[in-house]
């Protein structure tokens, strides 16, 4: 498992490569990359607070609970914080596992759970002014998802 | 007790971290605690339900108790990711 | 939609950052890679042989139909034919979208309709003989996931 | 009417693509038509449960119609991705 939280940019893809050439025995790899898109009117940049030492500890769990549940051969997550240009990488996160359904299942998890359990929060620093983005119904009833057991979760052969 | 806010919150109230002494017992307790101090204490808080408390680092509830408890942080809900 | 089939190899993290580069409102990249897998005793290779003329199309309408149902901002297919070694990727898929939920979703039926309905054969060249891989009933199934509309498709708010 | 095989199927039949003049009328009576010619189609399409079809470059039935049809293709299921 590799959770690196940062303030520097960094570059997907070769992260993506870096990931993928350190699994030996997973046909598929996962990615999630999340961007500053350039919504709010002259949106300048977004600025993303987090809680340090609680964040930490919050990704490490949910990324351990995602290897544990899936039975992924690795993870990885990448979240910045302070301030990030539109276009710029927010976030990051890639599975790898033998299973097509267990990598993509994983990845959407790791998703939900950084969205509403790690403790970040975004504001959109714009030339009309600063708003806090607000947490969203459906981010939090997307954890609903995951509570029951999936049947699909390994069951799926070969990648 | 070290009390953290975060976001809009810490905005709110001002502060980002403040040391209390307390005998409050349970999150509501303290909440109760410094909403009498101040108003933009009682501004942050007046509607708890648009709030996440954290205890000791990890998520929890308004009614969690405070024993032995060294670290409290409020924030709104979180949108990481 | 940027659609390849190729028997070059190809660099996942470079197609990644020109995808995700090529994107402007988008917040949301999903990205799946297969990768061969050393699994057979003695992989030499795996030899993929395809359908010319036919797979083109395949891939092209199993694409529209997957930008058309997410409303996806964009979408990439790079597939491989020809001899692959072990540890090389064989394809890769790329979504991207206002929303997670529908470039998880997409990505997801992409490769669920690639691996089951565009018209490849996987042989495995080891040192002990060269074998077709069977197709596995998971695979099949798997597409029955996709043929009822999922309320979930786009209605997951930003990102 | 050309007929292409892929992948066990052309291995089987030990030929990638043959034009045949043929009357038949579905892609079941081609399969019977095939399969009288010689052993080896009659190894090949033995089981034609472990077959897929495709008519002029679309997935198709067995029973599906060869009026106008230019091209048939006979292979296992797929195993792209």
């Amino acid at each position: 498992m590799d959770i690196r939280l940062q303030s520097e940019a960094f570059d997907a893809g070769a992260e993506l490569n870096g990931f993928t050439a350190r699994q030996d025995d997973a046909g598929a790899v996962v990615s999630f990359t999340g961007i500053v898109r350039d919504v709010a009117t002259g949106l300048k940049h977004m600025r993303i607070e987090h809680y340090p030492g609680m964040t930490e500890k919050a990704i490490l769990g949910i990324v351990t609970e995602a290897v544990d549940r899936w039975e992924l051969s690795d993870a990885l997550v990448i979240h910045r914080h302070g301030d990030l240009a539109p276009t710029e990488p927010i976030m990051m996160v890639a599975t790898a596992s033998r299973h097509r359904a267990a990598a993509f299942a994983a990845a959407d998890f790791l998703m939900d759970y950084l969205k509403s359990r790690a403790p970040f929060w975004k504001k959109e620093m714009t030339t009309e002014g600063n708003t806090w983005v607000a947490a969203k119904d459906a981010d939090e009833d997307a954890l609903g998802r995951w509570t029951e057991p999936r049947d699909n979760d390994t069951s799926q052969g070969d990648r | 007790m070290d009390i953290l806010y975060f976001a809009w919150v810490r905005e709110r109230i001002g502060l980002p971290k403040e040391t209390v002494e307390t005998d409050a017992t349970t999150v509501n307790a303290l909440v109760d605690e410094l909403c009498a101090k101040e108003e933009r204490y009682a501004a942050a808080f007046a509607d708890i339900s648009a709030l996440r408390v954290a205890v000791d680092q990890e998520l929890s509830d308004f009614d969690a108790p405070l024993d032995g408890v060294r670290e409290v942080a409020f924030f709104p809900p979180m949108t990481g990711g």
